[in-house]
């Protein structure tokens, strides 16, 4: 990616070679990709959600494929905060920007997870997991609940002084009252969107596939529904929204980006590919090229509509 | 879990060429890759195949691309562009039918190799091999090393006589082949089971025998169980649903023994038996 | 479909030949399938959504490809009500089960729908079409908001004496609360789901693909999500549930049956194939068949879950 | 708006079997269809076609058959299996791609035929033709009709000679065949509209004339506002976008003149170009 235009991003303050980030649970804690390619030549990646404790998921099977993309319920099997920070980040090249994503069942979990990543200069920014149910209130997923977000993104934003981008869940009614939420409550950016709460059943057997019933559909079935959801936040909030959801290509990526994205993460297509997200990459700058952009960043918001 | 296996090489993304992808009678196919720079692979090790080296990118249904052994593996030092791959595999659902359309000349994606292997077989030792359905497959690169080291047996069984995989390619080999088959259409009528139980009650040093399996996991568990029995070392090659096939979507876990789960695409696909939990095995 | 197996349902209170009925605004008014295959070898059928007048849609583009899916923003273009009553009625065949949707910007217009198609002897049932935002109400669809719902669910109830579905939209946090909802205003049944709302972009021209930007995702891409709304609405209401979303074979809608449904609608498979209703529904019976059942209609509900 | 072409046969979903599937140079491919009972259709009527019997069943991505003319349908009366249907296609997105990949052998699903197509053209009238693109295609099967009835002149324009379709096939009919191409490299360098505004220049009777124009909008509009110009009729083929082909999905809706819209499917995909609302076309 030498010569050519300006790659350069900033999502939430967090500088960025290019847009392209691993997402979150796709990405291991990066150096897994290290065998494929050099990691500095994309943006950087969300490490795996991490917990306080080490915690291991669901039983198998854990996966099963729908069409065009698959269904997980992996349920945020991780190494723990103390582990990552040990073994895991030291492990990662200078100038490969790591963002480290939170989960936990109380408000009080997240905060002192981000204090913990706050202590090591590695870590460019926090991303809260916004899916997970909410002990206290029966079930309730934070990111489905606005009141419950905005008290979680206030303990967070407390707790450090990062970027902060929040992930949303897709599965709500009014995905941009949510990102409001987050953006009155101290967040920095938004990322969006996390896996559609979906199932599958063996008609042979007759039971669900997936061990624990409901799961997560992502890969490019979703991606129409996700760059609905990046347009529509993105006409709602100031803050930065990094676009997730089925991105296979560069032309995935850049209509996230017109849509108003300042950068995406690639998910489910590292598993196919593991140079997705370098290929990825560099297609986004050929395509600012061709098309006359004078920077990557001008991409950005560049949908044009007609009057409707 | 204990790592069973050698050091595995590092995987790579490759652009294979279709050399050869013919059926081998019933859904039996075999397909022979041309990869450039191929670096070798360990006996067990397997790669992520997709039916084409845009597969997703064009049509995204399938999505995921399917493990499949390294049957043979062929990386002549001498002359990298000479590298190739080869696979046996059975058209069994909507992936590997996409794959069994690919033409001579065309490119699939091939990710690896990937995961641990089987340990080297020990010289003077005997190996037992099991091989059921696909998981014949894994075993071949397995027996054919440990020829020359071991006194090996191979078992292979199927459904019938059609649906046995590599059949000759293991009659090559300078070992006591046995076949089982359910409906007695080729050798032995019966399960893989039958052959090894009365193989297993003529070892006279259980220590120094091992039995390799690899099949669906009801004839895994039921070769660990008979290896136990006769105090004899258990390796089995699982074959796991799997996404990524390196490491990263953990969706492949296997329940172990010693509490929580094992990657099988990195502490595997070779486990030995008794590290798995296989009360808890789907 | 003679000999063999007992097919009939009952789908709140409509009494059908088998449980495949073809789905609002991809079978037009029926007589378009009859160059393909006898009306009466499926369980029937509900109309394209009606207005109280005549109604053009959007214009072109109004469709467009996505993965494993299609977009359209057709936006409800039919002929009224008064011509499908008079026109299009009368050309169905006795025998088939013809569901009449309605929409509407106000209660009061879907209540005057469901009054005028309850003269019509050949109406079997109204399936409410919630789908549409609330003028009202800024925009808010019907089917997003519990109470608007439960006015609109009330005051057609009010109005007819047919079985009365209604049909959900998916772009909702809970859906099981919405179906209650139905349930406690009166319904007998619950149809979901409709499309998700969805965005495509062409990179090459810069602009949303469809004229109307926004547009609704069917297909096998929305499958998991639909089989997950329906199998949390069985386990929520009492209500018989009619299965819809990317059903193409006779295993997919075997699916939605095992996970509660009494029925199915089939939607966007007719386009690529006219056979597909008729196809589907030989193809339940031979399932139930091949696995033991006494009649088709046991197989609502008949999922094995394992302990979780 | 007034419907212009005769009563269509009724469709059904037929699935045909690939005789002959072929590059013709370029992106351009023709694909031979054995499809037994065919009931023929009339010149500017339509197929949907999809990449395989099961097509969405087997891989639902890309979803959507994809609607193509009936280049030369062949229904024989005596003998119904000798049913042939001929489609000339160019390969430029995900579907045709697949298409292009069926094998004789193969069978592909096929609902048709579909649409209203072209009035009979009048005894000792004189017809032009204006093709452009795929648009080509719609025309082959009205000039062959044509060429008996009327003077036939036939103008076929693409943006290089290698994009022209089934050129060697009009060349074959009796007719004053014209070419275009955009660079020069074959016939006239220009449009065909460049060719077209000549021809109308020279005609003497307008009422008896005719311009069909099938081929990219602009083109056809423009073909349309020449022929308005001297007051010659003209009648279009749309090439819309379609989901079904068969009036139910109202996706292939153009804005008509008189108000509202109309189905291209249904209506068309022939019309009268004073019944479009061109300038509401995307
Ligand atoms: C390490 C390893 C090595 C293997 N080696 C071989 C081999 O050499 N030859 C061979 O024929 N088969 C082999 N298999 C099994 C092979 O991967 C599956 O049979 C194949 O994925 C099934 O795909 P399908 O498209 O035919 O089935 P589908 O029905 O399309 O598969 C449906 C879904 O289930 C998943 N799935 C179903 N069964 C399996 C399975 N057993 N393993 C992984 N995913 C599965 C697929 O990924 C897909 O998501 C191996 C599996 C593993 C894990
Ligand atoms: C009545 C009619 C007759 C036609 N006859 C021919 C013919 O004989 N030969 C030929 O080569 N082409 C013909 N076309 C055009 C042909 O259907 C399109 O070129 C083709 O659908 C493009 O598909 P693709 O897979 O190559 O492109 P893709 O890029 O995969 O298509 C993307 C999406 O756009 C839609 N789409 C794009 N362009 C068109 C279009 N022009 N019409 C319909 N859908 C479109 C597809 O359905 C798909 O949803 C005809 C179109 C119509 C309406
Ligand atoms: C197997 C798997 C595991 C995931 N784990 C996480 C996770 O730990 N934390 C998280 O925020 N998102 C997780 N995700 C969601 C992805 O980061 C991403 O939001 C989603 O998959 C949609 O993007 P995609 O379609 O590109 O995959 C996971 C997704 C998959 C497929
Ligand atoms: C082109 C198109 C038009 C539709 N029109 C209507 C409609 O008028 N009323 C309605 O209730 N649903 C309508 N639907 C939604 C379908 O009935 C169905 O709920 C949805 O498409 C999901 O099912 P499927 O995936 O099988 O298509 C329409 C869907 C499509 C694709
Ligand atoms: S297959 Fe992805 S972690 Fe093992
Ligand atoms: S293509 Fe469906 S109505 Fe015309």
């Amino acid at each position: 990616m030498s010569g050519g235009i300006d790659t350069r991003v900033c999502l939430a303050g967090i500088e960025l070679r290019n847009p392209v980030l691993g997402a979150s649970g796709t990405f291991g804690y990066g150096s897994e990709f290290e065998a494929f390619f050099d990691l500095r030549r994309i943006g950087g990646f969300v490490a795996k959600s991490l917990t306080l404790e080490p915690r291991w998921g669901n039983p198998p099977p854990r996966i099963a494929e729908a069409p065009s993309g698959m269904l997980n319920a992996i349920s945020i099997e991780n190494i723990g905060v103390a582990a990552f920070l040990e073994e895991k980040l030291p492990r990662v090249p200078d100038g490969v920007a790591v963002i480290a994503s939170c989960f936990g069942t109380e408000s009080a979990e997240y905060a002192e997870l981000a204090a913990r990543l706050s202590s090591s200069p590695r870590v460019a920014g926090i991303e809260i997991n916004a899916s997970c149910p909410h002990v206290k209130s029966g079930g309730i997923e934070f990111g489905q609940d606005a009141s419950l977000l905005a008290e979680l993104v206030r303990r967070v934003r407390e707790a450090t002084r990062l970027p902060l981008l929040v992930k949303l869940s897709p599965n709500v009614t009014r995905i941009a009252d949510m990102a409001m939420t987050c953006e009155d409550a101290g967040a920095d950016g938004i990322s969006l969107i996390n896996a559609v709460q979906a199932m599958e059943v063996d008609v042979e057997t007759r039971r669900p596939v997936l061990s624990n019933i409901l799961g997560g559909l992502s890969g490019p079935a979703i991606r129409p529904i996700a760059l609905r959801m990046v347009w529509q936040v993105s006409q709602a909030v100031k803050i930065p929204v990094c676009g997730i959801g089925g991105i296979l290509t560069a032309d995935d990526a850049v209509k996230f980006l017109l849509c108003g994205a300042s950068a995406v993460q690639v998910g489910t297509a590292n598993y196919l590919n593991p140079l997705a997200a370098l290929e990825i990459a560099e297609g986004i700058q050929s395509y600012a090229e061709r098309h006359g952009f004078a920077r990557v960043a001008d991409l950005t918001g560049a949908l044009e509509t007609r009057s409707v | 879990m204990t790592s069973t296996g050698r050091d595995s090489r590092l995987p790579s993304r490759i652009d294979a060429q279709v050399l050869e992808n013919r059926s081998e009678g019933g859904n039996n196919h075999r397909l022979v890759l041309s990869v450039p720079d191929w670096p070798g692979a360990e006996p067990g090790q397997f790669i992520m195949l997709s039916a084409g080296a845009r597969a997703a990118v064009e049509r995204s249904d399938p999505l995921l691309p399917r493990p499949m052994a390294v049957y043979r593996g062929h990386a002549p030092a001498a002359e990298p562009a000479a590298g190739r791959v080869e696979v046996l595999y059975r058209v069994s659902g909507r992936g590997t039918q996409l794959i069994s359309e690919a033409l001579p000349g065309q490119r699939l994606r091939v990710v690896g190799p990937l995961g641990r292997g089987f340990p080297e077989v020990e010289s003077d030792a005997s190996a037992v091999l099991v091989g059921g359905g696909t998981g014949v497959a894994s075993l071949y690169e397995l027996a054919a090393r440990a020829v020359a080291r071991a006194r090996t047996t191979v078992v292979l069984g199927a459904r019938t006589a059609a649906d046995l995989m590599g059949r000759d390619d293991f009659a090559g080999l300078d070992i006591d082949l046995q076949i089982t088959t359910e409906d007695g259409s080729s050798g032995l009528r019966g399960l893989v089971t039958d052959a090894l139980a009365p193989l297993l009650r003529r070892v006279s040093r259980p220590s120094s025998t091992t039995v390799y399996a690899c099949g669906p996991t009801p004839m895994m568990r039921a070769c660990a169980e008979l290896a136990e029995s006769h105090a004899v070392r258990c390796l089995v090659s699982l074959e796991n649903n799997m996404a990524c096939g390196f490491g990263v979507c953990l969706g492949c876990a296997v329940p172990a023994r010693r509490g929580g789960f094992a990657l099988v695409c990195q502490s595997g696909p070779v486990f030995d038996s008794n590290d798995v939990r296989w009360q808890d095995l789907p």
